[in-house]
């Protein structure tokens, strides 16, 4: 923690990046997101297990990006979200510095992408061990089980959009949900149209989702709908062999093919 | 469930699937007159949420077809529709929608009797497996909600 | 109908080994450079391209040829047919597979008495010991193949140069080569 | 790093002139050699003919003992077992299921771990770097090195030299001051494992690769593997009357041309074990 | 307010025997929008299409439906009857109540109630319809051929006598390609120099062509009709304006000892070279990799013998460029070297040449002025041993294919070698002869019977030396597959054909697919030989896979005609069923948030970037649009679109989600 600070006083005092954004202890001692731009502010910058939340998600937000150029405390799930987000040209390499913090909490030297992508290369990829464990027990549920299950979580939805807010990956300026000609998501919450939102949502994020489980954490009513991209993101690597967020020339799942794609149920 | 007549919605591409349907006719082949032809360009062309509103306003089953791997008229937007269908299947699968509910199939422009014949075998299981009652109460019940929210 | 026969439950000798050992025969057209490169080609009843075409004809009497045959019997598995073989069929892993198929069917052509006998003694020796021990292969090979007179003079020559022993090693896992002896034998 | 060796059932028999020569060479070279402990035969020619599985699991223990012992590397002088071990390791990485059945027959834990090197690798890594400095009677002669079947085939699998006019023996014999000759059985077979039970084959096989070799003008044959000795050397009474002539031309193993010349007696290396007189020293 | 016009047609009795067509139209008549619903016997009939432009005008209708027969029958008869009757063709639309209902099923209620769903579908749908006005593209009316060998000289020529410019750009300093190397051609035995040289020079003469040769690709940019071209013109180290193409100079360079590449290195040449006698144009280059005085800095002979003054040892390279309309890509083909196998010796034994070489040494013009002589000692061959498919037919060496004229061509090999050598032996490894083509067999057959050369049916092992001859180990799998060893004087390899060196960067200049062997990828393999997956760009020739000289003059005159076809016209008239990106003002400017994964979908490379800017130039956002001149309308970027920024015209995402509401929907 003390080499993240140090350095982050560093980069602001050499006027290498105009911001930070890293955690912060709030007023309870929850972590929260913090945006620094003053060096004799950086002591605030904390790393520990409260830190959980994809910070990757500020890069795109013009707010933030209006504050210059910035250095991002990042753990792994970020440092994936980083690469899609390149790959995505939402970001430029060139005008984000990496604080890698590995998962004991200490500071990376991620000098450049390369670094960065040799990292994650030998990070496990895989859904978190918690979540793996929850597909599992979802797995092995009968179609018309899950089917009740899934309408019953997603009764509670009352289309607040914070799973989208959330994640890093849905930056879209316009999302399909505001379209109305024609009017693809009914606007009111109900099971049948809060389905076909969450539906709709994996499937954007199908083959791009890097398992950080911010959409499920953002939840205000609890829903567990960070378990459909991550069941998709499983199934990527099933059929396709790869993982999103590993590499800045990353090229989408649904926006590639190879012709020897192999399936079983298209007669 | 013997009189019971499944709604079914086709989705196929212009170049293979619709002309293959055009040469059932022309080799007068019969079919079950349960399914309804929608035209596309292309598979590459048809986005998942569509079969999700089929199945919205009432489709018992559903049909997506098109040119076979390497024979897109576009050389590659059957091979982008497969990793599309690849990850809508698995995705619905997970939410416990019924997938057999949902034929995906190649047929070519000179397969008019296999385009009946993938028309006659999904009519027949649907018949067997009935109405998709648990769609439909999901979307009765959310208009229900809706009545109630108001 | 042509087509049917795709749905029928294929047992030649061919599907056999495209499941066992992977190799296909369907794979070779006939072009004859294994025969061509094989040491042992001009001895053979079927060289090895003729041992592909039987295959491909997948009909019991072809099958049943190659099965009775001295071919499979004399390849030195030197490996010389797959590496030139333009369409890398493993052949070896397929003579092997033969090998075995016709001993388990009872089918060795009488001709390659000789060379099973000796395989027999090689294992028979290792089978107890754990190691082989030439002395006894070759009093072993002998008795088997009654070819009695066969190397009279070779084995003075080995001992005198010391490359003859008299005693056998015996490793101490002989109770386990014992049980992996059991175990593989099927 | 412990260093293993699997020396095989030849080395301690028929080969014994090889097996000389190899510890003679380590020793000449500060090198020492752990015995793969209780090691048991690879199940050569007679155990992958007869019988597939057994012919996994007889190698597959000897390289779990490897493992076992904390053995990462063992040289494998005889080529025979050499491919045997290589071609084990193999199958059993490309197919886990085997893999845990063939753990299961031989009742130990299977990984994989340790290198495999023929004798060719090993002088490579450990003589070649400290040959010129030991060097003291360079070998001028005129030799065909003769690598068979094993050393190179199936070159897939193997992943050493290439298959076709290989040359790493070549070289090793070119440092030590021989000339090679370029010939086209240098990777024809021998007759291999029918010495016994057919040896006209072996004799007609082994009787074209030396002519050869002489008709160039080969002082001698160079080899790497006991099978092939054995075949080129001790069965050289059966050859000359199968090919109805006199082939004089000595075979020597690839480690006792080195131990000559660095000045090892040809004792030493086993020499007068062979059948056929050698005459260069 | 929408006005619909439908019609429904009998088709004689093919639609209403199953189909009660009177209820088709009544149904339909009563559903709101639709101002006018009528039935008739045949609509396609001048009559029929007369009700439908008279309804037009009475009704002043906004869009029609004709439900009929299937759009691929008839879609264009109806909408160019709208036209005539003064609606916006693409406001209309057809229900397929014949292929697709009336023969499919029996007769009865069902049918006629899927009838009229077919139908509402399509009235829904045509009332999102828009008028569209077909795409024009402006077409430059000068054709760029990449490659100077005989597919490029007969594009060229074709292009050029239809009254068109071209610009032929060939990477070796003369055109001619291996056509020029070859000997004889099969199945005539025609001196090939002797047909070939005659167009080399026209091309050279031509008004409508200019030729650069010693040139290069350098970049391509833009689409159909509108290419930008840059080419680089190596430097020639002369001033080809006034050298007159004496020779002098290459028969004074001191430097003499290089591979000779026309000669397939069986002879050689000097740094300062004129590639063969008949090179067109007829002037040297300095080969500055091999000349002395680019190597040591000093020598500079030619510049002094050269009785007009023209090297030029400072001329740099020269980057043209150009505006072009279509391309032709005639890039030719490479073939296998001998040392490519391992088997049959690495390329080590001198008297193993490849089928190229031996079209040299048989040639009259060649290094042995047309004798049979093996390299290594210049003797006449007496046994000489033809291997086909080496290196073909050979997935183990990455090559599957057949290589498609080694049959013929080693038949001919064969055939002059026995009319030279006539007391020696030809033998022929073969594993299939493959002579289809006029002529062809017959041209084999006489290479057997009557120069009785021995062909053998089998593939050979291995091929070494010994005593100074070639022992070639084959089989005759004709004879149970008894080996076969020939003592041979010389061995001719008819080796693989491959792509030619470079293919593969040009091939990503010019956006075109290729395949995984580097040979460049035809639009469809059976009805679009010669396009390519971009419009505008054509194949001729070996470079899209090895072909002969009857098949590469074929394809190249073909692309020629497509060429001259689209340089018809100055502009170009396509269907304006494309895709397009939204825009708004600022400053949004598009929803497209520019993540650009459409452009990897699109199989057209028609996605391009459009940066808004502010007025002193600073980027504010980067969208994708679609370039109109390339777009085929497959729809595939439309459905990948998160933010559902693209939609395509005709198939809109209104369209289609009002056709599956309407199919479901009983109103």
């Amino acid at each position: 923690m003390n080499n993240l600070i140090a350095r982050a006083k560093e980069l602001l005092e050499n006027k290498i990046v105009q911001v930070i954004v890293g955690y912060e202890a709030g007023p309870t001692g929850v972590a929260r997101p913090a945006f620094i731009t003053n060096p004799a502010k950086a002591d605030l910058l904390i790393y520990d297990e409260r830190c959980v939340q994809n910070l990757a998600v500020y890069l795109t937000k013009p707010e933030v990006r209006n504050l210059g150029k910035m250095a991002i405390v990042a753990t792994l799930p970020v440092m994936r979200s980083i690469m899609m987000l390149i790959s995505e040209q939402q970001i430029f390499a060139d005008n984000i510095i990496v604080l890698g913090v590995s998962s004991d909490g200490s500071l990376l030297d991620i000098a450049d992408i390369k670094v960065m992508q040799a990292y994650i290369e030998k990070s496990d990829l895989g859904n978190p061990v918690k979540d793996r464990a929850l597909l599992v027990e979802l797995n092995k549920l009968s179609k018309e089980e899950r089917f009740a299950y899934w309408q019953k979580e997603l009764s509670k939805c009352i289309k607040c959009y914070a799973c989208r807010q959330a994640c890093p990956l849905c930056y879209c300026t316009r999302c399909t949900v505001e379209v109305n000609q024609p009017q693809w998501i009914p606007v009111q919450s109900n099971t049948h149209g809060n389905m076909e939102w969450h539906i709709l949502r994996a499937m954007h994020l199908a083959g791009r989702c890097i398992s950080c489980g911010e959409c499920g954490r953002a939840c205000p009513v609890g829903i567990p709908c960070h378990l459909l991209t991550m069941q998709l993101a499983d199934e990527v690597h099933n059929y396709f062999k790869v993982y999103a967020g590993t590499s800045e020339k990353m090229s989408s799942v649904l926006s590639t093919f190879e012709p020897n794609d192999k399936e079983s149920f298209i007669i | 469930m013997s009189d019971f007549e499944p709604k079914v919605v086709a989705f196929v591409c212009n170049w293979c699937t619709y002309a293959g349907a055009d040469l059932t006719g022309t080799s007068r082949i019969k079919y079950a007159s349960n399914v309804k032809i929608i035209r596309f360009p292309c598979t590459g062309r048809i986005d998942f949420m569509l079969l999700l509103k089929a199945f919205a306003n009432g489709a018992d089953g559903i049909i997506v077809s098109g040119c076979h791997p390497n024979d897109c008229h576009y050389t590659s937007g059957n091979f982008h529709a497969k990793r599309r269908w690849i990850m809508f299947k698995e995705l619905m699968d997970f939410m416990g929608v019924d997938m057999n509910r949902i034929t995906f199939s190649w047929v070519s422009a000179a397969e008019g009797a296999k385009w009946a014949d993938v028309v006659n075998t999904t009519v027949t299981r649907l018949r067997e497996m009935g109405p998709y009652v648990s769609y439909r109460d999901l979307v009765n019940k959310s208009v229900e909600e809706e009545v109630k929210n108001e | 109908m042509a087509h049917s026969e795709h749905h029928t439950e294929n047992n030649s000798l061919a599907s056999n080994i495209e499941k066992s050992v992977e190799v296909k025969a369907q794979k070779c057209y006939q072009c004859g450079k294994c025969s061509a490169g094989c040491p042992v080609a001009d001895e053979m009843d079927f060289p090895p391209s003729m041992v592909m075409r039987l295959l491909q004809t997948e009909t019991p009497e072809n099958d049943e040829k190659i099965l009775r045959s001295h071919s499979i019997w004399l390849c030195v598995t030197c490996e010389m047919c797959l590496s030139r073989c333009p369409m890398e069929i493993d052949i070896p892993s397929m003579m092997d597979f033969l090998r075995q198929k016709s001993r388990s069917e009872k089918k060795v052509n009488k001709k390659a008495k000789n060379i099973i006998a000796f395989h027999k003694s090689f294992l028979n020796s290792i089978r107890f010991t754990g190691r082989l021990y030439e002395l006894g292969l070759i009093l072993d090979y002998k008795r088997q193949s009654l070819n009695m007179t066969q190397d009279i003079s070779l084995a003075p020559k080995m001992i005198s140069r010391g490359k003859l022993h008299f005693i056998p090693t015996i490793i101490k896992g002989t109770a386990q080569i014992g049980r992996i002896f059991k175990k593989t034998s099927n | 790093m412990k260093f293993g060796i699997y020396p095989g059932c030849s080395l301690t028999g028929s080969a014994r002139d090889y097996n000389e020569s190899v510890f003679a060479l380590a020793e000449a070279f500060g090198l020492e050699f752990t015995q793969v402990p209780d090691w048991n035969c690879c199940g050569a020619t007679a155990a992958h003919n007869l019988n597939k599985e057994l012919s996994l699991a007889l190698p597959a223990r000897i390289l779990a003992l490897a493992e076992k012992n904390g053995l990462e590397e063992i040289i494998v002088p005889c080529a025979a077992c050499y491919s045997r071990l290589v071609v084990t390791r193999h199958e059993l990485k490309k197919d886990p299921e085997l893999k845990n059945r063939i753990s299961e027959v031989i009742e130990m834990d299977y990984r994989g771990t340790s290198k495999i090197l023929n004798v060719i690798e090993w002088i490579d890594k450990y003589i070649t770097p400290k040959l010129d400095e030991k060097l003291v009677k360079p070998f001028n002669y005129k030799v065909a090195c003769y690598y068979g079947c094993l050393l190179v085939r199936p070159n897939k699998v193997l992943g050493y030299d290439r298959a076709e006019d290989p040359q790493t023996m070549d070289i090793v014999m070119r440092k030590i001051g021989a000339e090679t000759i370029d010939y086209p059985s240098k990777t024809e077979c021998c007759g291999a494992g029918l010495s016994i039970s057919r040896t006209d084959i072996v004799s007609k096989l082994s009787g074209k690769i030396i002519e050869d070799a002489e008709h160039r003008g080969a002082d001698a044959i160079i080899v790497a593997c006991p099978m092939c000795h054995s075949n080129l050397d001790m069965r050289r009474p059966d050859i000359n009357k199968y090919w109805k002539t006199d082939f004089k031309i000595p075979v020597l193993f690839v480690t006792q041309a080195i131990g000559l010349a660095i000045g090892l007696s040809p004792e030493k290396v086993g020499l007068k074990r062979h059948f056929v007189e050698v005459k260069i020293s | 307010m929408a006005r619909i016009g439908v019609f429904v047609c009998h088709c004689g009795e093919n639609i209403s025997a199953t189909v009660d067509c009177g209820k088709v139209a009544e149904t339909i008549g009563k559903l709101k929008h639709v101002a006018y619903s009528t039935d008739y016997k045949y609509m396609c009939s001048d009559p029929g299409q007369t009700i439908i432009k008279d309804a037009i005008k009475e009704h002043n209708l906004t869009g029609v439906v004709v439900s009929a027969c299937s759009p691929r029958m008839h879609e264009p008869t109806f909408r160019k009857a709208c036209a005539e009757g003064g609606l916006n063709p693409f406001l209309c639309e057809m229900a397929n109540l014949r292929e697709h209902c009336s023969w499919v099923h029996e007769k009865n209620d069902l049918t006629t109630e899927k009838a009229i769903d077919i139908v509402r579908s399509q009235v829904e749908k045509v009332k999102l319809n828009s008028a569209l006005q077909p795409i024009k593209v402006p077409v430059t009316r000068t054709a760029l051929v990449i490659g100077g060998g005989i597919a490029g000289i007969q594009s060229a020529l074709d292009i050029a006598n239809c009254g068109h410019k071209v610009v032929m750009v060939e990477r070796s300093p003369s055109i001619g390609g291996h056509m020029s190397q070859l000997s004889e051609t099969f199945p005539t035995l025609d001196c090939s120099q002797c047909i070939l040289t005659p167009r080399m020079v026209e091309v050279a003469q031509h008004p409508n062509i200019t030729l650069y040769t010693y040139a290069e690709i350098e970049s391509v940019e833009g689409f159909i009709g509108n290419f930008k071209v840059k080419i680089r013109k190596k430097a020639k180290s002369l001033d080809e304006k006034i050298c007159t193409g004496c020779g002098l100079c290459t028969t004074k360079c001191p430097q003499k000892k290089i591979p000779n590449e026309f000669e397939q290195g069986m002879g050689m040449r000097p740094a300062i070279y004129i590639p063969f006698p008949q090179a067109v144009p007829n002037r040297p280059v300095i080969d500055r990799e091999h000349c002395t005085y680019y190597i040591k800095g000093k020598c500079k002979v030619c510049e002094i013998v050269c009785p007009t003054k023209a090297i030029r040892f400072d001329q740099p390279d020269e980057i043209l460029e150009l505006e072009i309309g279509a391309i032709v890509v005639s890039t030719g083909f490479d073939i296998k070297h001998a040392d490519f196998f391992p088997e049959y010796g690495y390329g080590k034994y001198k008297d193993i040449i490849d089928g190229l070489q031996f079209e040299r040494l048989a040639s009259a013009s060649g290094p042995t002025t047309g004798a049979i002589l093996r390299p290594s000692d210049g003797q006449v061959p007496k046994n000489i041993v033809f291997i086909a498919c080496a290196g073909s037919r050979d997935p183990a060496k990455g090559i599957a294919y057949c290589s498609k004229i080694c049959c013929m061509y080693t038949a001919k090999h064969a055939m002059l070698y026995k009319h030279k050598v006539h007391e020696g032996k030809a033998h022929v490894f073969y594993m299939d002869i493959r002579s289809g083509g006029k002529n062809y067999d017959e041209f084999v057959r006489r290479a057997i019977e009557e120069d009785h050369v021995n062909y053998i049916r089998g593939r050979v092992s291995t091929i070494y030396e010994r005593d100074g001859k070639l022992i070639v180990k084959g089989v005759d799998t004709l004879l149970g597959a008894q080996p076969v060893e020939i003592v041979a004087d010389m061995v001719v390899l008819a080796t693989a054909g491959i792509a030619s060196s470079g293919a593969e960067e040009l091939a990503q200049k010019l956006h075109v697919s290729y395949d995984s062997h580097k040979f460049f990828a035809e639009a469809h393999p059976k009805l679009k030989p010669v396009e390519t997956n971009t419009a505008g760009i054509f194949l001729a020739g070996a470079c899209q896979n090895p072909k002969d000289i009857p098949d590469t003059v074929s394809q190249a005159s073909g692309a020629a005609v497509k060429v001259a076809a689209l340089f018809s016209q100055s502009e170009l008239t396509r269907e304006p069923l494309v895709a397009a990106v939204n825009r708004s003002g600022p400053p949004m400017y598009s929803t497209c948030v520019g993540c650009f994964l459409c452009q990897s979908v699109c199989p057209y490379q028609a996605i391009e970037r459009e940066d808004f800017k502010t007025r002193d130039g600073k980027i504010i956002k980067t969208v994708a649009k679609i370039n109109e001149g390339l777009c085929q309308g497959c729809g595939t970027c439309v459905a990948l679109c998160r933010s559902k920024s693209i939609d395509l015209q005709g198939y809109s995402n209104n369209q289609v989600y009002a056709e599956v509401v309407a199919l479901l929907n009983e109103y």
